[in-house]
């Protein structure tokens, strides 16, 4: 095992994933608490892992480019980098105002 | 100046929200308020219902304010923003912008209002006549062409 | 739409006007007020005296605003300008814009003041502190400006 | 005497004058009724005449180009025929809103 495969490990950790609107409704959760495998660095790779969860999260994420999601309360690109977040949001576009 | 931000499922008061902001001041030359209301859209609704994000919904107005603050010479500022069943004709949204002149009030108000439209986590679903529950309201790309003007 | 013009030494009141305009209705999605309020100059001035002239103070605003109509789609619109002496604080014009859509609202209340600065016969003198009269307040380069961005 | 003077000559009347703000102030008074001359034609014309009326009328029309006027409650430029006016008014730049 290298320096750096045991530093991914370390980092593994449980995360509280929240869904609004019709995102919410496709997945049929309002929140839930994942564990965040190894390799899930940036928000398109945790949609990635999202997607193999089952169908309302495939139908959540069938067109991935319209889904927004936001790190600890603040609007992210899919680049975005986890890190050390702690709440994960993902939601349609916002249709407040 | 700190901008007043509320995330409510109450009415909200104009006369009085624009009191709070003036009282006792006469250093302020113009106000402009924003109210946006429930339409019926030609009397096909019932009602909006209006989801949102705690936490964030406050977060991220209050970053939108105090990019507005920045930006413009401001005397007060208030955004409240409602959530739950509206119905038309009522109030969903008040934006009041205070400054010594009126370009200002004006330009932050509809600064306000362009932002929270594209950046505020709410999303409004209709509720229909026949009692049912309508579909989402769709993002327009009107709005994020208006947010886009500021740049 | 008939455009709500007043011209009044009383004060006037936000929510009464909103109210007047928006009554039952559920066809308003976007409500702008503007308020001009007197500015103490920074403890220089106690009042400020407005002189107008009557008749064409009505007719003049009745034109533009009936230009504001022309231009945008509009639910309401609401001109009131006070006349007399206006202490610091106190309230001096009005302009309430309604509209299915804010960017109508927004823009015919923002036009409504430029032209009113520009074209409504009102003339503002200063009255100081320490009890004298003061000079007639100097048309400003900006606000004539500001009306030819709607030409 | 030609057609034209004859007709010219009908037309001469009396007018009235309205006065605000420092305009007001300068000529000392408020208002008044004026009989106006033949040749008086635009609103530059009665402009002129009135500046041969006193040292209150001059100083009143010192700088004639910020001086507005209204026929009949309506903004008129210098040129304006005055024609059948029955209320012309003269005052500074608008300082309202």
């Amino acid at each position: 095992m290298t320096m750096t495969e045991t530093l991914t490990e370390t980092r593994t950790r449980t995360l509280k994933l929240v869904y609004f609107a019709w995102v919410r409704e496709r997945i049929g959760l309002a929140e839930e608490k994942v564990e965040l495998p190894a390799e899930t660095r940036t928000i398109a790779d945790l949609v990635r892992w999202l997607k193999t969860r089952g169908e309302g999260y495939e139908a959540a994420f069938d067109n991935e480019a319209i889904v927004r999601a936001a790190i600890d309360h603040s609007h992210v690109k899919p680049d975005a980098v986890i890190a050390d977040a702690s709440e994960i949001a993902f939601f349609p576009p916002m249709t407040g105002g | 100046m700190i901008p007043v931000i509320r995330i409510q499922a109450e009415d909200f008061d104009l006369n009085a929200e624009v009191a709070a902001l003036t009282g006792g001041r006469a250093d302020i030359g113009a106000i402009v308020t924003f109210a946006g209301l429930c339409r019926d859209e030609g009397g096909r609704l019932t009602a909006l219902e209006l989801e949102h994000y705690p936490g964030m919904a406050e977060a991220e107005i209050g970053r939108v304010a105090a990019e507005a603050a920045n930006r413009w010479p401001l005397s007060g500022l208030v955004a409240i923003h409602r959530h739950g069943m509206i119905k038309p004709g009522e109030q969903i949204v008040l934006v009041v912008a205070a400054s010594a002149h009126r370009r200002a009030a004006f330009e932050a108000a509809e600064f306000m209002m362009d932002y929270l439209k594209t950046r505020a986590p709410f999303w409004k679903r209709e509720h229909l006549v026949d009692g049912s529950t309508g579909s989402w309201v769709e993002a327009k790309g009107e709005d994020d062409k208006a947010a886009e003007r500021w740049s």
